[in-house]
């Protein structure tokens, strides 16, 4: 496992955080209650805090002298190596939900399993994430269920949502050659061993959600290659804005 | 005979009432109180909710775009510590007899105000910096004496408030300190957004004193100390060393210490400019209210949802306890 | 009057047709019909073809080695001096149309005027763009009058739009320092001599449109000092960030 | 008798139809055809048709983004150049007799088909390179041929887009000899599209011969002169000293040049990949249709408000007439 292997593997785990809690982030100030706008904000804050520890660790391993906003800001779309599920447009609530339940359930089992990775940095950045995620899952849960099971209306946007997005699931459970070769060196997560369990736990609570469980076979891929959405380009040219415009200066 | 009575029995709640204030006891919502008391809390607390949340906006705008990570976490903490101001005020409010739903109507409908500083809108990182040390700043100077108000809910609501908003002032300070040890583009940046906030960060202490009304009444029931005008003037004593420190000028000519009162004086205001914003003609008036407009409206199948599955679950529960 | 007031002036001009070319650029391909998109191409490539030839004479005028891209990509949103009129966003086709209409009904009072400059370049520029825009006001007048004369809904829409566009209007004839001064010296226009003639050609055909003059009293203004709206900072991000990206490199 | 009689004119027409194709002669709207000539005219020219529509998204996706002022204005006349094309291609269609709308249906419910190509994103400035260098290349080699189709209104709306599709390979090319004569970034972000490009490109020739339904009748129609296997090799043939003088290298480890037959030898063809984006699996195939639905649906009023303008306006005139 070389250095290259670690970052890249960081970037795969890190990058989700990053986008999914910039694309949170967008909402801030336009929920459908106070009380959720707060909610969503901490989940965006416990994600971009969870990014920065990766990121000052890929700084560290980096062998440039670069630091967490070089990371975060500076790469180009190709190098960023988020699942295409994250990245995801705040279609409507019901969108929010999902992809954010979808991707909960996935990064606290992930996490339970960096817990006990041989690097201590990931363990303690797993050990102190665990706790914000099982908080996110039981949110994301908990509404997942009253928009599956509320009103007529509620339902069909939450089913939409869930058929739309569940072609995403898939790549949550891709290996990359680097996130194999991190995992053979026991620092990183096989994430195929609970990709069962997953779909038990989702499956079992969207049929709590009285929704359908989509029948797909094939899903969609690229994001863990750098290969993204069209979505992907406006998230960057916005989040990377001051960086690009003004660089090389302390903010 | 009844209407005496009555009136009698008034004219008691009433003494009550006005000698728990003088003795700066606070008022509480199951006590008994005036009408106008309520109708005026409803009204201060209520614009003062709407202030919280429509602030939102025009900092949220930077959210995507905050230049650091770590600047986009302080701000979105910022931003929800609005939302949190907001939710506190509401419940305040609340108290007074009237519902959420009912305060949120007269927002959108433009029956009520909000502080029309946020009708101004951001442009650059820098005025992310300028809001935090000009806007919250005055508005830590209005609002620290609502802290040992009259009336229970908002004078607590307000300790936790003030002591948030100083932390934000802060931190906006410390935005503009970063951006006048940077560059010179950064300086320049830095020195623009006090250009645009300045005045309008005057304004917020109040219209001059002879053309604000209720300001008897309201020092009566300590919803006011000073007013506006001296409020004004402790503003500006303590904003222009600040900027002094960062090395900005101060946009305005007439701006001068006076070694005879202690104080600043400083240039005439420009109250057109004030009323035409105050009656909904700022630059981002209509965008504001129809930013919250349409995030209650586009929500309502949310909360519909949320309440309908609740309606569920007591059903089921009741079902099983049969 | 210096070079620094013509080039002010010039971006006082200019401005206007990039960004109001950029936002039309944002709908093709997302019309209404076939035939207004490639209308509407049409006039985003008209005015982004007036906009380089602005563009490459403040190249010309500058002290600095800079070329129309430096000038159309490499500025601060404070430096662009278009009016807010036209980076007001594509909310409907109405908005669109409306907002055309406005500006070219101006804009083609401006270029009548301009073609008389004792300025070559304005002369020559004011020439070419005249018969573009002479089609431009065609265009959006007819369509303002099908929208408004048409359906009880589409004259709701336009009346919409025409409500909320109308406090746009005035900074139209707003006169800066630099502006003034280019005016004085024969090359620039004075648009106040023909806010009359603008205002009782658009009040005719919204009257025509059967459709209301609002009554306002007080105008937006600020662009043209480059106080602009919260949409253009992302109207840049999108439109820059190629050049911010990748800077000192040729496409 | 009477159905005899019928049969035998029916045999007439279809000599003389028949003979006209064999003639070279173009088969024109009001001309007598077989019912399966139309519908496959209808399905293949509208199938075209869709396919410069949507064929406008990925393309259009990079206009707010092109990096410079001349690069934005070509790539706003490309599209509108496709806008043009889908244009005379649904008036070719609408001469057999289907309206408008129902072509716009078919694609909207999914019932018609588009160049599966269109549903891959474009991720970088250089795919817009890579579109017009490879996708209008091969899209060239399909449609050439097509010129001289039997169908005349199909046939001379070709000749106009051929030139224009060539023109616009031509654009393209240049769009990538641009970044690869620039720095490495340049020329890594070319090759990364040329990687992205070469396979789905190579598809667009369609199925192998073998997999391939309609051929005869088409060759006879002259909707078709070459197979796909045969067109797919002149592409390749074509591009990959294209590729040579840029220097990309094509993303296939079993491209060689084969001195017996003068021509390449290629690698396989993941044809699982391009069924999938056929029936729809495709990155972008839901986002094409809905944006095309969004456009047609959220267009209605404006459509609505026309014809009731044009209703009001002729009977205005009838009225002044009478």
């Amino acid at each position: 496992m070389t250095n290259e292997n670690l970052i890249q593997y960081i970037y795969g785990i890190a990058d989700n955080s990053l986008i999914l809690g910039q694309r949170i982030s967008e909402l801030c100030g336009h929920g459908p209650t106070l009380e959720t706008d707060i909610a969503m904000t901490n989940m965006a804050l416990d994600l971009l805090g969870q990014t920065r520890s990766y990121y000052q660790y890929v700084a560290e391993l980096s062998s440039k002298d670069i630091t967490e906003d070089d990371v975060a800001f500076l790469r180009t779309e190709r190098e960023y190596k988020n699942v295409l599920l994250v990245e995801q447009p705040n279609t409507d609530f019901a969108y929010i939900i999902v992809r954010q339940y979808f991707f909960d359930v996935f990064h606290f089992m992930l996490l339970k399993e960096l817990e006990n990775s041989k690097n201590v940095n990931f363990q303690a950045i797993a050990k102190k994430s665990l706790k914000e995620v099982s908080y996110h899952k039981r949110f994301s849960g908990d509404w997942l269920k009253r928009l599956g099971d509320g009103t007529e209306e509620s339902k069909q946007k939450a089913q939409k949502a869930v058929d739309d997005l569940w072609v995403y699931t898939d790549e949550l459970f891709h290996m990359t050659d680097h996130d194999k070769k991190v995992a053979e060196a026991g620092y990183g997560v096989d994430v195929t061993i609970f990709k069962t369990a997953y779909y038990e736990t989702i499956t079992a609570l969207l049929k709590e959600a009285t929704l359908n469980i989509p029948d797909v076979k094939y899903f969609q891929k690229g994001g863990k290659n750098g290969i993204h959405t069209e979505h992907m380009g406006f998230i960057l040219s916005d989040m990377q804005y001051m960086q690009r415009t003004y660089p090389d200066m302390k903010w | 005979m009844e209407n005496m009575k009555e009136k009698e029995q008034m004219k008691s709640l009433e003494d009550i009432f006005e000698a728990k204030i003088a003795r700066d006891e606070k008022i509480e919502p199951k006590d008994w109180m005036p009408e106008k008391y309520r109708k005026t809390h409803i009204r201060q607390i209520s614009q003062h909710a709407h202030s919280e949340i429509v602030g939102m906006l025009p900092e949220g705008n930077w959210i995507t775009r905050a230049p650091s990570l770590r600047r986009k976490v302080a701000l979105l903490a910022k931003v929800q510590d609005e939302a949190g101001h907001g939710l506190y005020l509401y419940s305040a409010c609340e108290t007074l007899g009237i519902s959420r739903e009912e305060l949120y109507h007269q927002l959108h409908s433009g029956k009520a105000k909000y502080s029309s500083i946020f009708n101004y809108p951001t442009l650059t990182w820098a005025d992310i910096g300028a809001i935090g040390w000009l806007v919250d700043g005055a508005a830590i100077i209005n609002q620290v004496p609502l802290c040992s108000t009259s009336f229970g809910p908002y004078a607590r609501a307000m300790v936790r408030v003030c002591k948030e908003e100083s932390f934000h002032q802060r931190q906006g300070y410390e935005i503009m300190m970063t951006l006048c040890n940077g560059t010179q583009e950064q300086k320049d940046m830095a020195q623009d957004a006090l250009n645009r906030w300045w005045w309008p960060s005057l304004m917020m202490l109040g219209p001059t004193d002879d053309e604000s009304t209720h300001t008897e009444q309201s020092m009566k029931w300590k919803l006011k100390r000073k007013t506006n005008d001296e409020l004004r003037q402790q503003f500006i004593d303590q904003t222009v060393p600040q900027a002094d420190i960062l090395g900005l000028k101060v946009p305005d000519e007439d701006l001068k210490y006076n070694n005879e009162t202690g104080h600043y004086d400083f240039g005439e205001i420009d109250w057109e400019e004030f009323w035409q914003v105050v009656k909904g003609h700022g630059m981002c008036n209509k965008e504001r209210i129809s930013a919250r407009k349409n995030a209650w409206d586009k929500g309502e199948w949310v909360r519909d949802a949320a309440i309908a599955y609740a309606d569920k679950q007591t059903e089921k529960e009741v079902k099983e306890a049969v």
